[in-house]
């Protein structure tokens, strides 16, 4: 226990010393038991500040030192460094937050003194009682787990491979490439989507350094930072990528017709198909669900055809053991439920399309091989109307997020339908125009002035069908008119919502979601690509609405973030773990089943903390009903007498 | 007989309700350093104590304020899904709903216990949780049922 | 002094008192104890023996010694003597009545305790005779006491039907019949013989035997090491029951009880203690010298029956029967004393 | 009907066999009419086991005894009888075994439970028996019955509805037959035309805040602080119990930092403020554990109703969580568990 405490009391200039009286703080924690030291100072975080703690410390042969001063997220480790630089653990230092949680929200100043003076003893009680802990090293494995492969996962395994770092990519679905691939143009540029993704994706493949799981999921994940262990599930691999010829024999004898879901469900594929010439890897491959039987065979006609003898009905779902340092989730998005939106025909009409379709309405690659054609009678549309915020911004009846990257997508549907249909007109139904970023705002415009787009500023109340036409009403709010448009063609710019599978992911790596579902970062502003869980980063889509671009800076810097963490020799975890008792203990294991992280396990009848995996929260303090485990330095002990010195007359 | 709810003593009505704040490191402690940040003002009754999560609370945390003569006790946490830890204050809302049943059973003024979700945004609800608590307390003056007379 | 009140004038003697706290039996959450009388109390002397006994009054659960606090590093100590109202308990049975003797031997013989006595001092004891026994395990007269005895208490009462005789004991006694005033009258030609008759009737009921009390002490010596404790005491759950029930049982322990940690403000405090805890014994070191259910069981007989002969020449136990009728398991005082000294 | 003699029988056979290494049971006590708490560790001494409704000691708490006297032979490096226990259980009884199981204090090998059903009725109240005329003379207490008891007082025998002398916990009980156990004596009774569970405690909480602090303050303020209710609790087997350190836990490895840094959550004055600490902590601790053998308000020598602050809990664990302590010993405990749907409306 400390016995020789010292106090600073920081002014932080007149942020705390306007309204606490840091003067009066100070005379009455020297006051306190244990305290050999108490002074204030204009500012503790300046140089001749940290100094001062450093000198404290020295001259008086401190053993504890309390700061009274900003959020310890601030400051904590400024003062913890100076600590340790004076010659005290830096464990033996704690904050008090008396600007933050005293002096910014008081303006009675003796209120706001006695409160300050209540924080500052509280810490000083709980410092006395600190372990001066050592952090806790822990080896690293050197090799990291993307998981998704869509453009934010291909991104950040070229990146992690190209630094020399193995790296394991596992997706879903049978091509790398995701929700990209799909795309005919990409906005502000024009340029074709699979010309860019695709040298991309063939890298992937190239790249020794890269192992690609397709058709794999991650099942579980137990470890801890730099030294995670996945299992992954890989489905049959009933065509062997190795020996397809890509001939197409197969295809062509496969009675089996399924939507394509590569196609949006605009045309429909085989049971045995590619999805795009450009897969990677690049060989077909079998949908299970949709082949006519394979337990036993029913049908074979594939097999019998295939002269590369590249298929194998006999194939069984396989499951890797992996070990990793470190893992990115890109499980990017899907698009909001057509289903949802009844109200604008949705899902009743054939013509009425989300903005996917419409992308590969538009695509060379797609049904219609780039021309634009109703689905439902293959006519050229004549009129045109986009609407935009489709289920984004509405908390009440759907999602309440913007989808960022609708406005501009849609500015490039209308300009791309110009392009193809250069007599039709389009109209597009928008709240607002969000066009932050480089080139966006021009493009818009030039959709506008160039392209004569029709931009009508309010919702659309209904779509139906009326004569062979689409009529939508709704409202110009900018002159005040209802509208109606008789349109061949409606496009939703239907909101970006996280992938199916998201919550999933999340609940399996031990990872937070947002209330919206897309992945939480750890800090909004300080850490947006950091994961709350350590050694675990976010990229793309799957974190929060972003355009390629973002995805791809975003991925970069989760492959950077995971270069860092991998080129270390020995990790430092946190020392302020779970202690147990054990003459306390009885076993009973409650703990072990409140433990989040699986840290505590039953060792000859006893609780015993895998420190490495403990992250601390005490969830196993607060069910333990015989007091028997503790978290270093917040030990009940520690708490009980914070909550004396708060309450103490 | 102590004091009762109805019809506090006239020296109740003067009493300033001195209440401890639990507060999660990650949400609401967060959340009231935003207050802060944003310059929101509130009551000064409130001494916050800060936990690493709702989750490791221990009732006898609530049940030793009381006994220390707190005239409140409020909890403070992540909403259901946010906990930094995943399952903390999922764990916390069980065991604290409990103790404020029983709390309650015993007779101590259903007022004095209370528990919040204040997410790090949440800068103006930390102010209002800790206003209306301290403005709810207020009129019970001080708590005597369960603090020790010395 | 003898004189007999008539038992509607109970409450009239009890008026008089009114610079006194006076408690009487009561029978409330289905347990006769010790209450205060309040101006609305109807006097219930009914009762069969309370559940706690009176030593309370003047050995109390919670004791303060001195405060103590530090005013610019300095300590300080405040003494604090408990200066209490004249106390008055009334309907004390005569089993208790010789309990409270044994304490004040117990709190004067080496040292006398100033707080026990502050109390002790201004305590009267109006103690109720028993006109049958109130339970199988009354053994008042097995171990030399009656049913009306008079030892300890300053005046003995006896229902007589329709009223009480009321004999002072002690000066103290005299002088609080002598406040009733005129709701006393005095002996009619019957009376004496009348108190005669019931006090032998009383003590003709029987009573379980606690063996030949004279050779007790000798046989619990000669059987300190016998495994019969353990065996007697084996579902023995080491509660206080039996000891803080006990009339006799006077052990405290000492605690510092802080009130404000940041400056050293509290109070010392004397709490009821028992040898029946596990940790009663406790050494710092971690050694316990009565480790088991057995050597416990052994010490409180044995204090009852041998040391509190030994040191101060009688038995500690009055023969209420609380050990053994609130006992949670059955433990039995007057079968293991039997058991021992039949071995 | 139990046959008490195949019960003895049974009990003599396990030990004759060498099954077992004791058999926890009743036998008839030397003082009063209650039977108490014997443990058989011969064949022959099996002819003293009775069952009758003054049999109301929970049995498992001897056998969190036996456990901690197994261990500390251990640790005297004595090499332990592995063979387990019987013991002789009621339907509480039997479900306190559970939540031993469920808590790993106690391996399921480890006991052998002889059930007991309580006929469809259950054990007697001693305070309502003594509350009646002749009452604390009663030699013999039987089953007569679901609906009365035979009591025998001197010679006379008389025949009182169940009802006037059912403990309370017993009028509430939803399982009067033990559903764990190895071998049952007696009939599993299922319908029984008592009290609601729960009534009680639901009748108390129907009082107001102001009458319901009245009374647990007067209740708090009459408590001695003997500790027999912790005693007594076969769920109260904490090497140290965390409100009073009246069981140190002070091994020859205990620091003197630790001895000084025992949390002293509550003083040992037996005050209202520190009594109301120490039963409210109780409650919480058994929250999910207790299985309402209704022990701790029985031998509470100043009858404080202590099972309401359980019941309460058990209540609230039962209507909001669906749990029941005692039901399964694979369950998780209630506190280290929770679901989507606990109740969220009482956080602001």
């Amino acid at each position: 226990m400390s016995k020789r405490t010292g106090v600073f009391v920081c002014h932080c200039g007149k942020n705390i010393a306007a309204t606490v009286d840091v003067k009066k703080v100070a005379r009455e924690l020297a006051k306190d038991d244990g305290v050999v030291f108490c002074e204030d100072y204009v500012y503790m975080c300046s140089d001749p500040g940290q100094g001062a703690v450093i000198d404290a410390i020295k001259e008086n042969d401190l053993d504890g030192m309390v700061i009274s001063c900003c959020s310890p997220t601030l400051h904590e480790k400024t003062f913890r460094d100076a600590s340790e630089l004076g010659g005290l653990s830096g464990f033996r230092c704690e904050i008090a937050n008396i600007r933050e949680q005293c002096s910014w929200v008081h303006k009675d100043p003796d209120e706001a003194t006695d409160k300050a003076i209540k924080i500052s003893r509280a810490a000083v009680r709980r410092v006395q009682r600190n372990e001066p802990l050592d952090p806790i090293g822990v080896p690293v494995t050197r090799r990291a787990l993307v998981v998704g492969g869509g453009i934010a996962g291909i991104q950040t395994a070229l990146d992690l491979a190209d630094a020399g770092l193995d790296v394991i990519l596992v997706e879903k679905q049978s091509t790398i490439g995701g929700n990209m691939l799909k795309l005919s143009e990409t906005f502000p540029t024009l340029d074709c989507s699979q010309c860019i993704l695709s040298p991309k994706m063939v890298a992937v493949s190239k790249n020794p350094r890269i192992r690609l799981l397709t058709e794999s999921e991650v099942e579980s994940v137990s470890g801890f930072v730099g030294n995670f262990r996945v299992r992954i599930k890989k489905k049959a691999q009933y065509v062997d990528p190795e020996l397809c010829k890509l001939c197409d024999d197969c295809s062509q004898v496969c009675p089996v017709a399924v939507p394509n879901e590569y196609d949006e469900g605009l045309t429909n594929r085989r049971a045995i198909f590619i999805p795009f010439a450009q897969a990677i890897p690049a060989s077909f491959t079998l949908d299970e669900a949709a082949c006519l039987g394979l337990k036993p065979v029913v049908c074979g006609k594939c097999e019998e055809v295939c002269e590369a003898g590249a298929i194998d009905f006999d194939k069984r779902p396989t499951v890797f053991e992996e070990e990793v340092g470190a893992i990115v989730v890109a499980t990017g998005y899907d698009l909001y439920g057509m289903d949802k939106l009844g109200e604008y025909g949705a899902g009743r009409y054939a013509d009425v399309l989300d903005g996917l379709q419409f992308e590969r309405l538009c695509s060379a690659s797609g049904a219609t091989e780039g021309h634009i054609l109703r689905p439902s009678d293959h006519k050229v549309p004549k009129e045109i109307v986009f609407i935009q915020c489709s289920g984004s911004r509405d908390p009440e009846n759907h999602c309440a997020w913007c989808s960022k990257i609708c406005c501009m997508y849609t500015a490039k549907h209308a300009t791309l339908y110009k392009h193809h249909v250069p007599d039709g007109q389009a109209y597009v139904f928008y709240i607002d125009i969000r066009s932050g970023g480089k080139g966006y705002e021009e493009f818009v415009q030039r959709s506008m002035e160039k392209d004569g787009v029709i931009y009508l500023r309010g919702r659309v109340s209904r779509v139906y069908e009326q004569g062979g036409k689409l009529r939508v009403l709704g409202v110009d709010t900018l002159s005040g008119r209802n509208v109606e448009i008789a349109a061949d063609m409606v496009v939703l710019a239907q909101a970006m919502e996280p992938s199916k599978g998201t919550a999933e992911i999340a609940k399996t790596l031990k990872i937070g979601l947002g209330k919206d579902g897309f992945l939480a970062e750890a800090h909004p502003k300080l850490k947006p690509v950091e994961s709350v869980t350590a050694g675990i980063y976010l990229a793309g889509a799957a974190q929060g609405p972003k355009d390629i671009p973002e995805t791809v800076a975003q991925a970069s810097a989760a492959a950077s973030k995971v270069i860092a963490l991998l080129s270390k020799e020995e990790l430092h975890h946190s020392p302020t773990v779970a202690k147990v008792r054990d003459p306390y203990c009885t076993g009973c294991a409650m703990c072990v089943d409140a433990c989040p992280y699986e840290a505590i396990g039953l060792v000859g009848g006893k609780a015993a903390v895998n420190e490495v995996l403990c992250q601390g929260c005490g969830s196993c303090v607060g069910v333990c009903v015989r007091a028997a485990i503790d978290v270093k330095n917040v030990s009940q002990l520690q708490i009980h007498e914070m909550i004396s010195a708060v309450l103490a007359a | 007989m102590p004091n009762s709810s109805q019809s506090p003593a006239p020296e109740a009505q003067a009493h300033e309700p001195r209440v401890v704040a639990f507060l999660c490191k990650w949400c609401s402690s967060a959340g009231s350093d935003l207050a802060g940040v944003s310059r929101i003002q509130y009551s000064a009754n409130a001494t916050p104590i800060t936990i690493p999560c709702t989750g490791s609370m221990s009732p006898l945390y609530v049940l030793s304020a009381f006994n220390k003569g707190a005239d409140g006790v409020l909890v403070s946490g992540c909403h259901p899904g946010d906990c930094h830890y995943m399952e903390g204050n999922y764990l916390a809302r069980r065991k604290l709903y409990l103790v404020k049943q029983l709390l309650q059973f015993v007779g101590l003024e259903a007022e004095r216990f209370r528990m919040s979700w204040v997410s790090a945004a949440e800068g103006a609800k930390f102010a209002e949780v800790i206003d209306e608590f301290v403005g709810d307390l207020r009129p019970l003056g001080p708590q005597t049922r369960l603090k020790a007379k010395h | 002094m003898e004189k007999i009140l008539s038992k509607d004038r109970l409450r009239e003697w009890v008026d008089a008192l009114d610079d006194c706290e006076v408690l009487a039996p009561a029978f409330a959450d289905s347990v006769w104890n010790y209450a205060r009388v309040e101006a609305e109390t109807v006097i219930d002397l009914s009762h069969t023996n309370t559940i706690n006994p009176p030593k309370q009054f003047a050995f109390p659960q919670r004791e303060v010694f001195f405060r103590f606090e530090r005013a610019d590093g300095v300590p300080r100590l405040t003494p604090t003597l408990p200066d209490p109202r004249p106390t008055v308990v009334i309907g004390v049975r005569p089993c208790d009545g010789r309990g409270m003797p044994r304490n004040d031997t117990v709190f004067s013989k080496e040292f006398k305790d100033p707080y026990y006595w502050a109390r002790r001092e201004r305590l009267v004891l109006v103690g109720l005779a028993c006109n049958q026994p109130h339970s199988p395990n009354c053994v008042c007269q097995s171990v030399g006491g009656a049913p009306h005895a008079e030892e300890g208490l300053d005046v003995l009462m006896t229902d007589l039907g329709d009223r009480f005789h009321v004999k002072g004991i002690t000066a103290k006694g005299g002088e609080l019949i002598a406040r009733g005033g005129d709701a006393f009258a005095s002996l009619q030609a019957g009376d004496p013989a009348e108190v005669a008759r019931v006090h032998a009737a009383a003590s003709s009921h029987p009573q379980r035997p606690v063996a030949e009390l004279g050779t007790v002490a000798e046989a619990i010596r000669a059987r300190f090491d016998s495994p019969l404790w353990e065996e007697m005491a084996r579902h023995c759950i080491g509660c206080g029951i039996c000891t803080y029930l006990c009339p006799t049982c006077h052990c405290f322990d000492i605690n510092d009880e802080v009130t404000n940690p940041n400056h050293g403000t509290g109070e010392r405090v004397r709490t009821w203690d028992n040898c029946q805890f596990p940790d009663f014994t406790m050494h710092t070191s971690g050694h316990n010298p009565r480790g088991d259910l057995g050597s416990r069981l052994r010490q409180r007989v044995a204090h009852k029956f041998l040391y509190f002969v030994e040191n101060h020449g009688t038995q500690q136990c009055t023969g209420c029967g609380r050990c053994i009728s609130e006992c949670p398991v059955g433990i039995d005082i007057v079968a293991v004393v039997d058991r021992v000294s039949r071995a | 009907m139990v046959n008490v003699d195949a019960l003895r029988g049974y009990a003599a056979d396990l030990l004759e066999k060498g099954q077992v290494r004791a058999v926890i049971g009743y036998r008839r006590g030397t003082a009063g009419v209650l039977a108490q708490p014997c443990t058989i560790d011969e064949a022959g001494e099996a002819e003293t086991l009775v069952w009758d409704p003054t049999c109301l000691n929970n049995l498992a708490r001897y056998l969190v005894e036996d456990r901690q006297q197994q261990a500390a032979a251990q640790t005297r490096n004595k090499t332990p009888d592995g063979r387990p226990v019987a013991i002789v259980a009621k339907g509480c009884d039997s479900r306190a075994v559970a939540v031993l199981l469920q808590e790993n204090y106690l391996k399921r090998e480890d006991v052998v439970i002889i059930g007991v059903s309580c006929e469809g009725s259950g054990v007697i109240d001693p305070r309502k028996l003594a509350a009646r005329p002749e009452g604390r003379w009663a030699s013999r207490v039987d089953f007569a019955g679901a609906d009365a008891f035979k009591v025998t007082v001197g010679g006379d025998e008389t025949l009182i509805p169940a009802r006037d002398l059912l403990a309370d916990r017993c009028l509430e009980c939803r399982a009067a037959a033990p559903a764990l156990n190895d071998v049952l004596f007696g009939e599993v009774v299922t319908e029984r035309g008592l009290d609601e569970p729960f009534r009680a405690v639901k009748a108390a909480q129907g009082a107001t805040e102001d009458a319901r602090w009245a009374t647990w303050e007067h209740h708090f303020d009459r408590c001695l602080r003997c500790f027999a209710c912790r005693a007594v609790c076969p769920m109260c087997y904490c090497p140290e119990c965390v409100v009073d350190s009246t069981t140190f836990v002070n091994t020859p490895g205990t620091t003197a930092e630790e001895k000084a840094t025992r949390i002293r959550w509550c003083e040992r004055s037996a005050s209202v403020s520190e009594s109301a600490l120490y039963h409210l902590t109780r409650a919480i601790h058994l929250a999910g554990r207790c299985i309402d053998c209704g022990e701790c308000e029985r031998v509470c020598p100043v009858n404080i109703p202590l099972r309401l602050l359980n019941t309460k809990l058990e209540m609230e664990a039962f209507e909001q969580f669906q749990y029941e302590a005692g039901r399964d010993f694979g369950q998780a405990s209630l506190l280290s568990s929770f679901r989507d749907e606990d109740p969220n409306s009482f956080i602001r």
